[in-house]
């Protein structure tokens, strides 16, 4: 029984279940938030499943994920602007314990791949990762009150 | 002389190209997992138009 | 469990399926049946690459591991999956583009009321 | 007229729904061991040197069929483009900067060149590591698209001559060919991956003209979307109607 | 275990596709679309299909969700201008 697989089950189970009402419910606000912490917590579920599967090839696809997964929150934040300037859009408490969580699982998986170019990999992917997420909240809490939704 | 031919100008932007080029030539030998010269060869092109990109990119947004 | 396990996947890719096709048929809105309609593929593509699964198997893709030392899945189908993600992608966009057109020359993107306009 | 048509959809519907439950049912399970394609084509692929058997598959024993499939990319690209012009009653407003927040545009310009890179990598290491001409022609292009999102539209405006990609895509297209065309003048059948060396195993130059249909792919792939979102961010923020029809 | 995973995913899949078919406001749906692309990558992941999972990422998660909101604020953009010059 593979501990990395169970992880990835937790983390996509349990975030997935969560991130698919935060999106369907509430206001647009909340939804967006939801739509942002679905990257971040997808694509620790991918690293893991990476290990789990013994297939580090598998890790480009959480590498796409850390990139485009904030550039599709920023399409939302910027188009969206005007329904999102007019209530608080900013969950950074949410932000930070999934940016805490996914540094936990980067760490957690550098220390079982040892040193080495794929930690590096993990590395690279883990701060796109937390980047990505801290700045597309960044940018959905107010980040284009100057922009009319365009 | 104008200031975009200006030798300073020109060494500021030869020194964002080469930072730029240098930080994505690195990403590229992160990113792939075995090294042979062809790699290193087509790594080098790939972090050069990355770095031109960037380079337009910085300036086209700062371009008032 | 592994009978209901055999014939899930096909299941909901049928599920899938038809939902993307209510929600296609009962639309008031031309943007939101695009968006159906792109629900109507990934159902294909659930039931393409369940198809071609193989249990304990890995990706047949070699750049990490030997050849032949562990199962692989099928290839082939995730070839047509792939193709059928990326024409998906453009007929989205093509359809996208005449729903524009037709916001601009009736007015409107609510089916209904575009078979009203005529004559 | 409305109940009758809710009416029809549920019978309709239902009458697909115990059909396609009745092909479930009869379909070979679900983790099966018999897939006579799948052993084939890894074992042509791996006679080839080409390490990903779905990059051998997609570009050495179905090239043609890829070839279709751009071809159908490249038609979707020019109906939008055809489409979505602009009117004569319309008239094209220059796009007024935007002011984003600092740290969202140093994001979008640090982001930029590393998805522009690692969309390069997935491109050059298609019949390596899982990847291929389409996946990363859509991330270049999506990383280009950061320009908008970062910063406003006459900045990214001011990056992408349009001409450029639209000649691009073009040129793409015809390398495709044209390397279809090299193998029947070196007198094999169209597309065929007979003419190159298939260079030694798990390398970037192996596995014969897939590498360069992969890069020609993603070429095109990158200029089509380029020009696709091109004209759908033309209409959205810059092409207005005039006011007094 | 791994079929666990799969149940797991495959019933998320299901409910997604349902909740964006439910959704009947276009830029709402587009957000739930987005939702159904990265479970879709996750999906294709569990089946051992990393190429469909890259392809799905790339083009659900930025391309898509952009190409239905430019759609959905020319239209909302050429309502509001049809009421002011009514």
């Amino acid at each position: 029984m593979n501990g990395w697989i169970l992880a990835a089950t937790v983390a996509l189970g349990g975030g997935g279940a969560a991130a698919l009402w935060g999106v369907t419910t509430g206001p647009p606000a909340r939804r967006v938030i939801a739509q942002n912490l679905t990257t971040s917590a997808f694509c620790p579920a991918l690293l893991l499943l990476a290990q789990g599967y013994g297939r580090p090839a598998y890790v480009d696809l959480a590498l796409l994920l850390a990139l485009l997964g904030p550039v599709g929150t920023l399409v939302f934040a910027r188009l969206l602007s005007d329904d999102l300037s007019a209530q608080d859009a900013s969950a950074w408490g949410l932000t930070w314990t999934a940016a805490v969580l996914g540094a936990a699982a980067v760490v957690a998986l550098c220390v079982a791949v040892g040193p080495g170019r794929a930690m590096v990999k993990l590395l690279v992917i883990g701060v796109l990762l937390i980047g990505g997420n801290v700045i597309a909240s960044r940018a959905l809490a107010g980040g284009f009150r100057g922009v009319r939704g365009g | 002389m104008t200031r975009r031919t200006a030798p300073r100008a020109v060494l500021l932007a030869t020194g964002e190209l080469l930072a730029w080029w240098a930080a994505l030539a690195l990403l590229w030998l992160v990113l792939i997992t075995s090294v042979d010269t062809l790699e290193r060869i087509v790594g080098a092109s790939c972090a050069a138009l990355g770095a031109i990109l960037a380079r337009l990119g910085r300036r086209a947004v700062t371009w008032r | 469990m592994s009978t209901v396990m055999h014939v899930l996947p096909y299941l909901v890719a049928a599920y899938v399926f038809l939902t993307g096709c209510y929600g296609l048929a009962t639309s008031r809105n031309l943007v939101h049946a695009v968006g159906c309609l792109a629900v109507c593929q990934c159902a294909t593509y659930v039931l393409l690459l369940a198809v071609g699964y193989r249990d304990g198997a890995t990706a047949p893709v070699f750049s990490d591991i030997a050849p032949g030392s562990r199962p692989v899945v099928d290839p082939v189908v995730q070839a047509l999956t792939l193709t059928d993600i990326v024409v998906g992608a453009t007929v989205t966009a093509l359809l996208l583009a005449l729903v524009l057109q037709i916001a601009k020359r009736h007015g409107t993107v609510d089916p209904d009321e575009l078979r009203e306009l005529r004559g | 007229m409305n109940r009758l048509r809710l009416w029809l959809l549920a019978v309709g519907g239902a009458g697909l729904a115990a059909l396609l439950v009745a092909a479930c049912l009869d379909l070979p399970g679900f983790g099966g061991r018999h897939h006579p394609y799948g052993d084939r084509a890894v074992q042509a692929s791996l006679a080839r040197h080409t390490a990903n058997t779905i990059s051998s598959v997609n570009f050495d024993q179905r090239a043609y069929d890829t070839l279709g499939e751009m071809s159908i990319l490249f038609a979707a690209v020019l109906g939008c483009v055809v489409l979505l012009r602009q009117a004569r009653d319309e008239h094209r407003a220059p796009p007024e900067p935007a002011e984003v927040a600092r740290p969202v545009r140093r994001y979008a310009l640090l982001v930029l060149p590393v998805a522009l890179v690692t969309g390069l990598y997935v491109v050059a290491h298609g019949q390596l590591s899982p990847g291929g001409g389409f996946q990363g022609g859509v991330v270049a292009a999506t990383a280009l698209h950061l320009l908008y999102l970062g910063a406003d539209y006459g900045a990214l405006e001011r990056v992408r001559p349009l001409g450029v990609y639209e000649t691009s895509d073009a040129v793409a297209v015809c390398a495709y060919l044209v390397l279809g065309l090299a193998s029947v003048l070196a007198g094999t059948a169209f597309l065929a991956n007979t003419l190159l060396p298939y260079g030694t195993f798990n390398t970037l130059s192996s596995g014969g003209a897939v590498p360069l249909l992969n890069a020609a792919v993603g070429m095109e792939v990158a200029s089509a979307v380029v020009v696709l979102l091109a004209h759908f961010l033309d209409q959205a923020v810059e092409i207005e109607e005039e006011h007094g029809s | 275990m791994a079929d666990a995973l799969i149940v797991v995913v495959l019933l998320l899949v299901a409910a997604s596709a349902t909740a964006a078919v439910a959704q009947r406001d276009p830029a709402r749906q587009a957000l739930v679309l987005s939702f159904l692309g990265t479970l879709l990558a996750a999906l294709f992941t569990v089946l051992q299909a990393p190429d469909v999972g890259l392809s799905q990422l790339a083009v659900g998660s930025a391309l898509t969700p952009l190409l239905i909101m430019l759609c959905v604020r020319k239209i909302r953009r050429r309502g509001r201008s049809k009421e002011d010059a009514r």
